[in-house]
């Protein structure tokens, strides 16, 4: 990038499966006005206000039109783009482009998805192909599912590996002020969660959220002027797939799907060669326990096969040596729109020290995100404090 | 194209239908509530540029100052036509037979207008400057419907 | 964190969103859908230059970025790569009805593609009673019954000579 | 802008009513294949960022660009979907390759308009709790504001039916047009009203198309062609989106996008400084209010600009030589295709629709009713 571009500011609302005390416009401009207050900014100060979100989810078509009020975007150059889940990271690069660009000093970035007022059972089932599938479309669940049988069938893990992923979530969540579902639950309180789609349970699967997160990125120099601690963005990586071949549900691969290759990049790029012990913390996009485990092997935290070993040996808590998703995730929070944006936020949040009670107990001087969406689609970002991590 | 079609052309009907349940928030629902309930329109007055919003919200777009619920002010019901069309043609979505008339009607006392139907008068006899009232409906649902059109004075 | 919901009624407004299509298959998708309409067969394209035959064929290999060109019969035996059991009643987006739960539901290879098919499995939805590489074969529906859609396949089941 | 951006290759599909031989993939793959052998490029050696610009509603799936990931060469690499109408994925295009992030972008556009219903597809498009149960679309929105239009600045019928006239016959010479012939005013008067006072021939027709651009940093676009199209200026603004929040007769967003893009490529002067235009009227009365709006004219005088000729192919500034989205362009692909027959215009390729000798071009266009977001590209030939 022709520019360096720190993260100055961000919010988020706090996520509920219920807001019937807001419409979307209000909704999404709490996560706005708490974004400005964290950078203590006045929407007059921001250039451009770039929005992400599927029209399909809420049933409504140019939705940023409709959100200008509550975006702040009357007046103000902007755009929506829609990648799938992965939009909200998309839209942390979209406004990245924008800011290293040098026609913009500081860009307004949104995510949101209200999950209550749309149809997402039928609308992800929209997904597939209209002539090829979508009569029978297993969903989300039915996907994650056979991840979840292919992966027990190839490496020995068993169903008591995802209820600790999914434990290990919602404890995490439990701190996390903003989550949605913070549960006291043990591994046996997620094994015994209904079944949904063999072998994935209840629990096993992200809920529908409603909320929205804002994010704040500036140029070097304001970020400078402006910001006590600005977070630096030091690498993206978008990496989609192809429309009919998923290949994440067959785990024992070894073609380089999308998440291992858009990891290859970033870590080329950043010249990363343990991931594990360069970055200090990792918020992933996990829509099911499976692809938790499936991510720490495509992110080579450990090797092909290993990834359930992780979570046996506790080394993905909060407090191991490789936390991932100490807000909980999206397994505990996932407002579509903006579940990628909530990872980078959540990242930048540990590298702040401001991420409260979840906070990792440990110095955080880089951290990495992913999304996830689409037919296999991801975003990765790396983060860092200061421009010589 | 041609070399490759050996087959006939193949065309599918489906329809995408989603059920979706638009919350109007606090502020909405006190619009909603007052309409129902009381057959009132309320607007909302900006604090700091004096604006009064149809349709309520909680946000100024022009200033970005938060709106309270406590500064909710009737407008109205009476109002000026600014601009109307004849709709000639039926869809799905129309909750009324064509022709008819929409009509953006600025209430009394309200510095953004409202959208809606015209009727009880004939196209030809509509005029931009017209004095309308809105009529309620009977049976009132909290939607915009509850008004089912405005009528010259 | 979380405020109180107010005590005051909160209104919603239902809205349903329908909206109509006819989607066009295309060229590829027209020949695999009419081949399994009329003659019951499963069509794949392969890849002129990594090979990989592709179902549902399509015009383009993402991988190679070249146009695809030969036509590969498949099946209608195959392996299933993925399965699981679903408890959750699926609407079916085109019809707006759902499918009854427990159902058995896989990812089949058709002999002969690198690509997998998904679909309904002919097997009592039991864990025990389905493997993952397991042989099975596609059940069509009777011809005159067949309309040109994954759904002229009844399910897929298990190869019972094995 | 210190670096520069240029488009250096353009591709557009016929355009038809309808065409059922291909889904939106296959057509998306017409004008990629095209655009890419005309510049000798290849999507693994030279294309390092794709954005595509559709809508999931339009095209009947959820997360559309997925239909389109295979042939625009997204797999395992980057493509983003605008969601908005085609100029601003030009904007957007060109800011990544000014941010540095990338080399050369394909941009691609597409919608096949036949294969739903648009009114049913732009009601959607309206807030949900004020105003969607009323049954709005963009044509009922569209002609209240050519109502108040007209009544606020006194633009008459006739002047409205002259962008029909002229750009039905200007789309006579355009190859990829189909909707175009020789009318008088009276036969534009004649058609039956759909919203008044919009007739049939008011309205861009249902149309369907994919349009593909590629784009390149300046030392790329070097490379690759004598002849690269040089963007300018670019702008975009949103305005407000409740009807009655704003006064229709006016266009603030395309004011702003327009100020915006003007000072960037140094404008000061649009009606002298701008040799073409191609601008987004799905609606006649639209070309005269963007013209308004683009600053050619003060408030209220286009009518009198188009009876003066000034704006005809052989006028001093030509409007909308391609025959303009009246000729039958899809929605979405509506500004990618201004943005394609402006940089076809400065190349001297827009073969019978060529106007002489322009330097500077400006494409406009614009997304929700009544032109809630605008965007302007300003393109030059140095």
């Amino acid at each position: 990038m022709k520019r360096n571009v720190a993260i100055i500011g961000g919010g988020q609302t706090y996520h509920a499966a219920r807001r019937h005390d807001v419409n979307q416009v209000e909704m999404v401009n709490e996560a706005v006005r708490a974004a400005l207050e964290d950078a203590r900014m006045t929407i007059d100060e921001i250039d451009t206000v770039l929005v992400g979100n599927m029209e399909f989810f809420e049933g409504t078509h140019m939705t940023d039109c409709w959100l200008v009020d509550g975006t702040g975007a009357y007046g103000k150059p902007g755009l929506k783009i829609t990648t799938g889940g992965t939009v909200g990271a998309t839209i942390v690069c979209a406004g990245a482009h924008h800011v290293a660009s040098g026609l913009f000093d500081t860009v307004l970035c949104i995510g949101f998805e209200k999950q209550e007022e749309g149809d997402t059972g039928a609308i992800l089932s929209g997904v597939a192909h209209p002539l090829y599938g979508r009569s029978m479309a297993g969903a989300a669940v039915g996907y994650f599912a056979m991840m979840g049988t292919s992966y027990m069938a190839a490496w020995g893990a068993t169903e008591i590996h995802s209820a600790m992923v999914a434990v290990k979530a919602r404890q995490n969540a439990r701190k996390n002020k903003y989550a949605h579902l913070k549960l006291d639950i043990t591994v046996e309180d997620a094994l015994n969660s209904r079944m949904l789609a063999y072998p994935i349970r209840m629990l096993d699967m992200c809920p529908a959220s409603n909320g929205a997160c804002a994010m704040i990125l500036a140029d070097e120099k304001t970020a400078k002027d402006r910001c006590k601690n600005p977070v630096w963005i030091r690498a993206m990586d978008t990496a989609h797939n192809e429309q009919f071949e998923l290949d994440w549900r067959d785990v024992t691969t070894t073609k380089p799907i999308f998440s291992r290759t858009s990891a290859a990049r970033v870590y080329k790029q950043l010249g990363v060669n343990k991931p594990a012990d360069y970055f200090d913390v990792f918020e992933i996009y996990e829509p099911a326990t499976w692809a938790e485990m499936v991510w720490y092997e495509d992110l080579e935290l450990c090797g092909p096969g290993e990834g359930f070993k992780l979570i046996e040996e506790k080394r993905t808590e909060i407090d191991g040596p490789i936390p991932v998703n100490p807000s909980g995730g999206v397994l505990s929070t996932n407002c579509i729109g903006a579940s990628a944006m909530l990872r980078v936020w959540e990242a930048a949040l540990q590298i702040r020290g401001d991420a409260g009670e979840h906070q990792v107990p440990k110095e955080v001087r880089r951290a990495l995100t992913t999304a996830y969406g689409g037919t296999n689609w991801t975003v990765l970002t790396a983060l860092s404090r200061s421009l010589d991590d | 194209m041609s070399e490759d079609r050996d087959y006939e052309i193949f065309e599918v009907d489906q329809h995408i239908v989603a059920h979706s349940k638009y919350y109007a928030g606090r502020m909405g629902s006190r619009f909603y509530l007052t309409l129902r309930d009381e057959k009132k329109i309320l607007g909302i007055r900006c604090a700091n540029c004096e604006r009064v919003y149809w349709p309520p919200r909680s946000t100024c777009g022009r200033c970005f100052s938060q709106l309270s619920e406590d500064k909710m002010v009737e407008i109205g019901p009476r109002g000026t036509v600014e601009t109307f069309t004849l709709v000639t043609y039926s869809e799905p979505v129309h909750p009324r037979k064509s022709p008819f008339i929409y009509g953006i009607i600025r209430l009394d006392g309200a510095d953004t207008s409202i959208v809606h139907f015209i009727d009880e008068v004939e196209f030809e006899k509509v005029q931009i400057g017209m004095r309308v009232r809105p009529v309620f409906a009977e049976t009132r649902n909290g939607n915009i419907l509850d008004i089912t059109h405005f009528r010259p004075l | 964190m979380e405020p109180e919901e107010p005590k005051q009624e909160l209104i919603n407004i239902p809205i349903t969103v329908d909206v109509p299509y006819r989607f066009a298959a295309g060229t590829y998708m027209a020949k695999f859908l009419v081949e399994l309409r009329d003659n019951g067969k499963f069509y794949g394209i392969k890849c002129p230059v990594c090979k990989r035959v592709q179902m549902p064929p399509r015009i383009v290999c993402a991988a190679c970025h070249v146009k695809n060109t030969e036509w590969v019969e498949l099946g209608p035996e195959g392996t299933l790569v993925g399965f699981t059991i679903m408890y959750l009643p699926l609407t079916d987006p085109t019809t707006g009805k759902p499918h009854e739960p427990p159902f058995s539901y896989g990812s089949v290879r058709l002999d002969g593609s690198d690509s997998v098919l998904d679909h309904f499995l002919n097997i009592e939805p039991k864990v025990e009673k389905i493997r993952v590489g397991m042989r099975v074969k596609a059940v069509l529906r009777p011809r005159e019954q067949r309309i040109g859609d994954l759904s002229d396949i009844l399910y897929f089941e298990p190869i019972s000579r094995q | 802008m210190s670096e520069r951006v240029a488009i250096v290759g353009v591709a557009q599909t016929k355009f038809s009513p309808k065409r059922a031989d291909v889904n939106y993939s296959e057509m998306a793959y017409e004008v990629i294949a095209q655009a890419l052998g005309d510049t000798g490029l290849t999507i693994e050696r030279d294309i390092d960022n794709a954005i595509s610009c559709s809508h999931d509603i339009w095209d009947g799936q959820t997360i559309s660009d997925i239909g389109i990931t295979d042939v625009i060469g997204g797999h395992l690499r980057n493509e983003e979907k605008m969601a908005m109408d085609g100029s601003t994925a030009v904007y957007y295009a060109a800011i990544g390759i000014l941010s540095g992030e990338f080399d050369c972008t394909l941009v691609l556009a597409h919608t096949k308009m036949s294969q739903t219903s648009r009114n049913i597809v732009n009601n959607t498009a309206f807030d949900p709790i004020y105003t969607r149960l009323l049954g709005l679309d963009f044509t009922s929105a569209a002609a209240l504001q050519a109502a108040r239009y007209m009544h606020a600045r006194h633009i008459t019928d006739r002047q409205i039916a002259k962008v029909v006239v002229k750009n039905l016959a200007n789309a006579l010479h355009n190859p990829v047009a189909h909707n175009k012939g020789r009318y008088t005013i009276e036969e534009v008067l004649a058609a039956p009203v759909v919203a008044a006072p919009l007739r049939e021939m008011d309205i861009a027709p249902d149309t369907d198309g994919a349009v593909a651009l590629i784009m390149a940093s300046e030392e790329k676009a070097k490379r690759i062609t004598p002849s690269p199209v040089w963007v300018l200026g670019l702008g975009t603004s949103y305005d407000a989106h409740y009807l009655g929040d704003r006064d229709l007769s006016e266009c603030r967003a395309l004011e702003q996008a327009a100020a915006r893009a003007y000072r960037m490529a140094g404008i000061t002067d649009p009606a002298r400084d701008i040799d073409v235009i191609e601008l987004g009227e799905e609606f006649s009365y639209q070309e005269l209010l963007w013209l308004e709006g683009l600053g050619i004219c003060p408030r209220g005088e286009a009518g009198r600009l188009i009876d003066s000729g000034f704006t005809a192919i052989d006028g001093d500034l030509p409007v909308n030589p391609s025959g303009g989205l009246l000729s039958g362009v899809p929605a979405n692909v509506a500004g990618l295709n201004r943005v394609a027959e402006a940089a076809l215009q400065l190349r001297g390729d827009a073969e019978g629709h060529q106007v002489h000798n322009p330097r500077i071009a400006v494409a406009q266009g614009h997304s929700g009713f009544c032109g809630q977001h605008q965007c302007v590209i300003v393109l030059g030939r140095e």
